[in-house]
C-alpha cells in the first residue's frame, strides 16, 4: 500500500492519447513490414514480433497502468510470462533433440 | 577408517539386494542395472532407518510424562540443517549421474545389430523379420545385439522384457527403437505397459533366446511354410496374427470375441436381428469386415481390427480350414 | 461471511480494513486471473509455434488463405477500443462519469465491428469450406498439405477462444457501463471498471500477437 | 476457560439449510466442500475396493465385474471394459475430485483466514462460486457414468483418449471445470495470505500450514490454465480431428503428455504440500515444541513450488522423449528431492526433546513420516533413468504413488481431521476410535501396497486387468489389505458421527496448541475471532 490515500494514479489525458498514437502507428509499422517483407527475409518475422512485444509492453504499462501499480502486481504478471517460456523452452528441447539424436534411429 | 567399513558393508549389502525380487537377469545391462538398483535400495533402508529409527526412538524417548514436562527451545541448527541437505543432494546427483551412464547406454543403439520389426497394435504385436517371416513372439539368437524398431499401428504401446530391464513406447506416427543383448537361453514375458484399451492385460508375448544354430533353423522353417498342409499353415496365421488374443479355440470361454471352439457350421444369431450359418463366406466377411455382421452380445463397434488387404486368399482359406479343424 | 459498511462513500467489506486495504486486494486478486488468462492462451501459442516449427510450409498455406487486410482492421479496432476503455477510467477518475459513459459505449461498439468482421472472416472459410481439422472440405482444388486441417484447428482454437474473451469483454464493459449509469462509480471507487479495463486489455495484448502470428508470418 | 461464551458460533448463528447454500462464511464453504469430498471419496474407495477384488486372482476362475448390474453397464462391455473404465473413474475422482481439492479446500479454506487472524478470505463470494463451480464440474464427471463412461485412465493420453468410444469430450471438460475452480480457490488464498493477515503477523510469523497452502495456491493458479488449453484441445482433437495430438493426422501424442504433466506434476505438490503443512502442525502441538527450522521449512515449501515445474519430463522416460530431455529431467527431479529431505529431517528434529503426547493425530503424523519416507525414497529410485526404464508403469510406480498419496495426504487429511475437530464442530471425538481407525488404516496400507513394490520389481505392468499366475500371491495379501483400510475409515466414520451426535462440548483449546487458530471459539463465531487478534510472536512458542 504505497500510495496511502493517493492510491489512483490519474495519467492525464495526453499520455493516452501519445500511447494510442504509437500503438496506430507500430501497426501501420507492422503491415509495412509486412508488405516489403521480402526484403527483410530471414527476418520478417523476428520485425513483426519483435513490433508486436514494444506494442505490447505499451499497453501493459500505460493501459493496464502496470507502470503506476505496485511491483508485487508487476511481478505477478510477469510470472505468467515465465512459465510460459518454462513450457516453451523445455518442451522445444525435447522435440529438437528428438529430431538431432542421431543415435536412436 | 570406518568409513571404509561402512562403505564396503554397503557394497557388500548392495550386491546381496541386487537383484532380489527382480525377475532373472538375462542381459549385461540387467546386471547393471540391478546394482544401481541395489544401490538405491540399500540407500533407501539406511535413510528410511534413520528416519523412521529416529522416529521411533525419539518418540518413546520423549513420551509425555507429565502435562508440565518441559521441552526444549530449540529454533534451529544451521550446521545440521546444511548437512542434511547436503549429504541427501550429493547422494542425488551420484544416482543421477550413475543412472544416466546405464541410460545411456540403453538408446545408444549398437551398430550391426540384427534389426527386427515389432509393431504393437490392439491388442497383439507383430514380429517381422528381415527375410519376411512373420511372427507373433520375438526369437532371437543368445549373445548377439539385437536391435527391435518398435511401431504401433493405433495406440501407444509400451513393449516391456522385465528380464532384459528394457521397455520402451511404440508411438504411432513414428519409428522408436531399443536394444539388447540376451545372454540367456530360455522363454522371457514381454508385457504391453502402456494402457491400450479392453486387452491392454492380454498384450503378452514371448521373447524366446536360442542358440544362433537353433535361431537360423527357426528362421528358415519359418519362412517355408508353404510345404506345410493347410490347416497347420493356418493354425500358424492364427498365430502371428494373434487372433488367440481375443478368440478362445479350446473352450468355449469368450475372451473378447466369440469363441471358436466348436463353432463350426452352427446357426449364427447376428446382433441386428438376422440369422444365418458359421461358414467360410461369413468367417471370411467378418475377417475382412468386422463391423458387418457383430454377433449377437458383442460389442458395437467390434474392437476387431479389419484384415482386409493384410491377409492374402491363400491365407484366408488356411485360416478357414483350421476353423473348421476345432470342431 | 461478508456484511460491509460505508466508509468515505466506499463500500468495504468487514474482512477489510479500509477502502485502500479492499482495493489492492482486489487488483491483486484480478492480475492473478490475468496470469491465468495468459498462459491459458500460452498454451496455445506454445503448441502453434512448435507445429509451425514442424510444418512451416502447411502453416504458410494456411496463412496465405487468410486476408491479413481483415485482421489488420481488426487490430486498429481493438487498439482503439482498448483506448476508449482506459479513457472511460480516466473520466471517472476526473469526475466526468457522463464521459465514461460514453467511452465505454463505444468500447463495446468497438467489440461489435470486432466482431462482426471476425464473423465475416469466419463465413468466408466456411464457403470455402476451410473448416478445421479432418471436418476440412474445400470446395475449389485440394489442399496442398494433407493436414491443413491442423492450421484451421489453431485458428479457429484461437481465434474462437480469443472471440469468446471479446464476447465476455463486451458483456462486462456493458455491465459496469449500466453501473456507472446508475451512478456506483465514483473517484474514490471504481475498481470494476478498473478490472473489466484489464481484462478487455488483456483481450487486446492477446490479438497483439495473434495478428502477426496468424495472419503475417504463417 | 474463564471466559463466557455466547453459545453462538458459525454453526448455528444463521439457522436453515438454505442458509448453508448461500453463505459467504469461509468456514461453511469449507463444511460444503468436506461432505462433498468425503462423498466422492467413498465413491472413489469403493471403486478401488472393487479393483482390488478383481485382482484377488487371475481371471481364470471368472471376473467380479461380471457381477456388476446390468443398468450400470454399457451394452457389449466385457469384463476387462468394466474393469478399465472402475479403474479410469477411482484414479480421476480421487485425484480431481479428492486429493487436489482435499485439504486446500476444506481446511485450508477453514484454517487459513484462522491461523493469520482474518475475518475470512480475501474473495468471500467467490470463495462460494468456487464450490459451485467445483459442484458443476463434479456433477459433470459422475453424469458421464449415465453416457458412455470412460475408460482413457486419469491422465487421457492421444491417441487412445482420441478413438475411445467412450464419454471423453464430457469428461474432459469436467475436469477443466474443476480446474478452474482450482484456480479461483488458489487466488483466493494468494490474496488472502497476502493481503488479510492480522496486525503483527508477518509472512515470517504465519504458521507452516498457511506457508504450505500458500505455496499450493501458486502452483494452483500456474499450472492449471495450461491444463484447461490441453483439455480443451482434446476436446477439439475429439470433435474435429484437429491433428495436433493425433499421430494419424500429423500431430504429437508426445506432446500431449508434456502439456498434460506440465500441470499434472505440479499438481502432485497440490497434493502433498498441503499435507506437509498439517504435518508440521501435528508435530509441534503434540511434541509441545517449536518446530526445528521454522525458516527451511516454509522456504522448502515455495522451494518445492518452483521446481516442481522443472520435473514433468520424468513421466516421460521410456516415451520416445529425447534422451537429453529425459537426462535433463531427472537431474531437475534430483532437485526436488532436497527440500522434501529438509523437511523430514526438520520434523525428525521437532521431536527431540520434545514432550510427546501420543494422540489420534500423532498417530497419523508419525504414519505419515513412515510411508512417506518409503514414498519419497522410491520416488528417488524412480528419478534415476536407467532404473526407471524397468519400473516406469509397473506396479512399483502404484506403490509409490500410493505411498505419497494415501500414505501421505491421506495420513494427513486423517491426522487434520481428529486434530481440529473440536474447532470445526465444537465437540470432542472418542479418542480410542481415533486411535482404532489408524492402526487399521496404517496397518492395511502397508499390507495393501507394499506388496506391490514386490510386484512391479517383478514386472507386473499397471492397469492390468488380469494377471500371470506366478503375481497370484501377492495380489492376494494387497487385496486383504484393502479390507483392513476400509475396516479402518469405516471406524473413523463411526468415530467422526459418534463425536457429532453425542460428543462433550469442545473446550477453546484441547490440545495445547499454539497458533491462532485455538483462540477462537470452538467452534468459532462468524467472523473468527471476537477481539481482532494482535500477533506478537512466532506460531511455535512452546517455552
Amino acid at each position: 500500500m504505497a500510495h496511502g490515500h493517493n492510491e489512483h494514479h490519474i495519467m492525464p489525458l495526453k499520455t493516452y492519447l501519445k500511447v494510442a498514437g504509437a500503438l496506430f502507428l507500430l501497426t501501420f509499422l507492422t503491415v509495412g513490414a509486412h508488405v516489403l517483407r521480402e526484403h527483410f527475409e530471414p527476418f520478417s518475422a523476428v520485425i513483426a514480433f519483435a513490433i508486436a512485444s514494444v506494442k505490447a509492453y505499451l499497453v501493459m504499462a500505460f493501459f493496464m497502468h502496470l507502470k503506476y501499480d505496485v511491483p508485487s502486481n508487476r511481478l505477478i504478471f510477469a510470472t505468467g510470462f515465465l512459465f510460459l517460456a518454462l513450457l516453451f523452452g523445455i518442451c522445444m528441447l525435447d522435440i529438437y533433440t528428438r529430431i538431432f539424436q542421431g543415435n536412436v534411429l | 577408517m570406518n568409513w571404509l567399513i561402512v562403505m564396503n558393508k554397503l557394497l557388500l549389502a548392495k550386491s546381496a539386494v541386487a537383484g532380489t525380487f527382480m525377475p532373472v537377469q538375462a542381459t549385461e545391462i540387467s546386471k547393471q542395472v540391478d546394482n544401481l538398483y541395489g544401490f538405491l535400495v540399500v540407500v533407501s533402508f539406511v535413510s528410511c532407518a534413520i528416519l523412521i529409527g529416529g522416529m521411533i526412538y525419539f518418540a518413546v524417548k520423549y513420551k509425555r510424562k507429565t502435562q508440565n514436562d518441559k521441552t526444549a527451545y530449540i529454533t534451529h541448527d544451521t550446521r545440521l540443517e546444511v548437512l542434511w541437505s547436503v549429504i541427501p543432494l550429493i547422494v542425488f546427483l551420484l544416482v543421477f549421474a550413475w543412472g544416466w551412464i546405464i541410460y545411456h547406454d540403453m538408446r545408444t543403439m549398437p551398430t550391426n545389430a540384427l534389426e527386427i520389426q515389432v509393431t504393437g497394435k490392439q491388442w497383439a504385436w507383430s514380429v517381422d523379420y528381415k527375410n519376411g517371416v512373420k511372427a507373433s513372439e520375438v526369437v532371437v539368437p543368445v549373445n548377439r545385439d539385437v536391435k527391435l524398431i518398435l511401431a504401433s499401428d493405433d495406440v501407444i504401446h509400451s513393449f516391456y522384457v522385465p528380464s532384459f530391464r528394457i521397455k520402451q513406447d511404440a508411438v504411432p506416427g513414428r519409428y522408436t527403437a531399443l536394444w539388447f543383448r540376451a545372454e540367456k537361453l530360455g522363454e522371457f514375458h514381454v508385457f504391453c505397459t502402456e494402457y491400450c484399451g479392453t486387452s491392454h492385460s492380454r498384450m503378452l508375448t514371448k521373447l524366446r533366446v536360442v542358440s544362433q544354430a537353433d535361431f537360423d533353423k527357426w528362421l528358415t522353417e519359418e519362412s517355408d511354410v508353404s510345404g506345410l498342409p493347410l490347416a497347420q499353415r493356418g493354425a500358424k496365421i492364427f498365430q502371428t496374427r494373434a487372433c488367440a488374443s481375443c478368440h478362445s479355440v479350446d473352450s468355449p470361454v469368450v475372451k473378447v470375441g466369440p469363441s471358436l471352439k466348436a463353432r463350426w457350421g452352427t446357426p449364427l444369431n447376428v446382433e441386428d436381428g438376422t440369422t444365418g450359418v458359421f461358414d467360410e463366406n461369413y468367417v471370411r466377411e467378418s475377417v475382412m469386415l468386422p463391423q458387418q455382421k457383430i454377433a449377437k452380445g458383442f460389442p458395437k463397434p467390434s474392437p476387431m481390427p479389419s484384415f482386409q488387404g493384410q491377409l492374402s486368399e491363400a491365407e484366408m482359406i488356411a485360416l478357414i480350414e483350421y476353423i473348421k479343424g476345432l470342431n | 461471511m461478508s456484511t460491509s459498511r460505508l466508509v468515505n462513500g466506499v463500500e468495504v467489506a468487514s474482512h477489510y480494513r479500509d477502502a485502500n486495504h479492499q482495493y489492492q486486494s482486489n487488483k491483486e486478486g484480478l492480475w492473478l486471473f490475468m496470469v491465468t488468462e495468459i498462459l491459458m492462451f500460452g498454451g496455445l501459442f506454445v503448441g502453434y509455434i512448435i507445429f509451425h516449427g514442424i510444418y512451416p510450409e502447411m502453416f504458410a498455406e494456411g496463412a496465405r488463405s487468410l486476408d491479413w487486410k481483415m485482421g489488420f482492421i481488426n487490430t486498429l479496432v481493438l487498439i482503439f477500443s482498448s483506448f476508449t476503455m482506459a479513457l472511460g477510467i480516466y473520466f471517472i477518475q476526473v469526475k466526468q462519469n457522463k464521459k465514461a459513459t460514453i467511452a465505454l459505449a463505444v468500447t463495446i461498439a468497438c467489440g461489435f465491428v470486432f466482431m462482426l468482421i471476425k464473423y465475416l472472416e469466419y463465413t468466408h472459410k466456411f464457403h470455402l469450406g476451410l473448416y478445421p481439422g479432418r471436418m476440412l472440405h474445400m470446395h475449389e482444388g485440394a489442399p496442398e498439405h494433407a493436414n491443413l486441417g491442423m492450421y484451421f484447428g489453431f485458428y479457429y482454437c484461437m481465434t474462437g477462444l480469443h472471440g469468446i474473451h471479446v464476447m465476455i469483454g463486451m458483456g462486462l464493459i456493458g455491465w459496469v457501463m449500466i453501473k456507472n449509469m446508475r451512478g456506483d462509480f465514483n473517484e474514490k471507487y471504481f475498481t470494476p471498471v478498473e478490472g473489466v479495463g484489464i481484462f478487455w486489455h488483456i483481450v487486446d495484448l492477446i490479438w497483439i500477437f495473434l495478428f502477426p502470428l496468424l495472419y503475417l508470418v504463417g | 476457560m474463564g471466559h463466557v461464551s455466547t453459545g453462538k458460533s458459525y454453526i448455528n448463528e444463521e439457522p436453515g439449510l438454505k442458509s448453508w447454500f448461500t453463505s459467504l462464511d469461509h468456514k461453511r464453504i469449507a463444511i460444503l466442500y468436506f461432505v462433498a469430498v468425503m462423498t466422492f471419496f467413498l465413491i472413489g474407495g469403493i471403486m478401488a475396493l472393487l479393483l482390488r477384488l478383481e485382482l484377488f486372482s487371475p481371471n481364470t476362475a471368472g471376473s467380479v465385474m461380471e457381477h456388476i448390474p446390468n443398468f450400470l453397464r454399457k451394452a457389449g462391455d466385457t469384463p476387462a471394459d468394466l474393469y478399465n473404465q472402475v479403474m479410469t473413474y477411482h484414479g480421476a475422482m480421487m485425484v480431481f475430485m479428492v486429493i487436489v481439492p482435499g485439504i486446500p479446500a476444506i481446511f485450508g479454506n477453514f484454517f487459513l483466514p484462522l491461523q493469520i487472524g482474518a475475518k475470512d478470505v480475501a474473495f468471500p463470494r467467490l470463495n462460494l462460486l468456487s464450490w459451485y463451480v467445483f459442484m458443476a464440474g463434479a456433477a459433470l464427471a459422475v453424469s458421464t457414468f449415465f453416457f458412455s463412461k470412460i475408460d482413457t485412465g486419469w491422465t487421457f493420453y492421444t491417441p487412445y483418449s482420441i478413438r475411445s468410444g467412450t464419454s471423453v469430450v464430457m469428461m474432459v471438460v469436467a475436469a477443466f471445470i474443476m480446474g478452474m475452480s482450482s484456480i479461483l480457490t488458489g487466488l483466493n488464498f494468494i490474496v488472502t495470505v497476502h493481503k488479510l493477515r492480522a496486525p503483527g503477523m508477518t509472512m515470517w510469523r504465519m504458521p507452516l500450514f498457511c506457508w504450505a497452502i500458500y505455496s499450493t495456491a501458486i502452483i494452483q493458479v500456474l499450472a492449471t490454465p495450461i491444463l484447461a488449453i490441453t483439455l480443451l484441445l482434446l476436446a477439439m482433437e475429439r470433435t474435429f480431428g484437429v491433428g495436433i495430438f493425433d499421430p494419424k493426422l500429423g500431430g504429437d501424442p508426445v506432446l500431449f503428455q508434456h502439456f498434460f504433466w506440465f500441470y499434472s506434476h505440479p499438481a502432485v505438490y497440490i497434493m502433498i504440500l498441503p499435507a506437509m503443512g498439517i504435518i508440521s502442525e501435528l508435530i509441534t502441538t503434540y511434541s509441545k515444541k517449536t518446530i526445528f527450522g521454522y525458516t527451511a521449512i516454509a522456504y522448502s515449501s515455495i522451494g518445492i513450488a518452483a521446481v516442481s515445474f522443472f520435473v514433468w519430463g520424468h513421466h516421460l522416460f521410456v516415451s520416445g522423449q529425447s534422451e537429453v530431455a529425459g537426462i535433463v529431467f531427472s537431474f531437475l527431479t534430483m532437485l526436488v528431492g532436497v527440500p522434501t529431505a529438509i523437511k523430514m529431517f526438520n520434523w525428525l528434529a521437532t521431536l527431540y526433546k520434545g514432550s510427546i503426547e501420543f494422540r489420534a493425530p500423532l498417530l497419523y503424523a508419525l504414519g505419515f513420516l513412515f510411508l512417506f519416507a518409503i514414498g519419497g525414497m522410491t520416488g528417488v529410485i524412480l528419478a534415476v533413468t536407467a532404473v526407471d526404464v524397468h519400473f516406469h508403469d509397473t506396479y512399483f510406480v502404484v506403490a509409490h504413488f500410493h505411498y505419497v498419496m494415501v500414505g501421505g495426504t491421506l495420513m494427513a487429511i486423517m491426522g487434520g481431521l481428529f486434530h481440529w475437530f473440536p474447532k470445526i464442530f465444537g465437540k470432542m471425538h472418542s479418542e480410542t476410535g481415533a486411535i482404532m481407525s489408524w492402526v487399521f488404516i496404517f496397518i492395511g496400507f502397508n499390507v495393501t501396497f507394499f506388496p506391490q513394490f514386490i510386484l512391479g520389481a517383478k514386472g507386473m505392468p499397471r492397469r492390468y486387468f488380469d494377471y500371470i499366475p506366478e503375481y497370484e500371491q501377492l495380489n492376494k495379501i494387497s487385496t486383504v489389505g484393502s479390507w483392513l483400510i476400509a475396516t479402518g475409515f469405516i471406524i473413523a466414520l463411526i468415530t467422526v458421527i459418534k463425536g457429532l451426535t453425542s460428543g462433550a462440548k469442545a473446550p477453546k483449546n484441547p490440545w495445547g496448541s499454539k497458533t491462532l487458530e485455538w483462540h477462537a471459539e470452538s467452534p468459532p463465531i462468524m467472523h473468527n475471532f471476537e477481539q481482532d487478534p494482535i500477533v506478537t510472536a512466532g506460531p511455535y512458542e512452546y517455552k
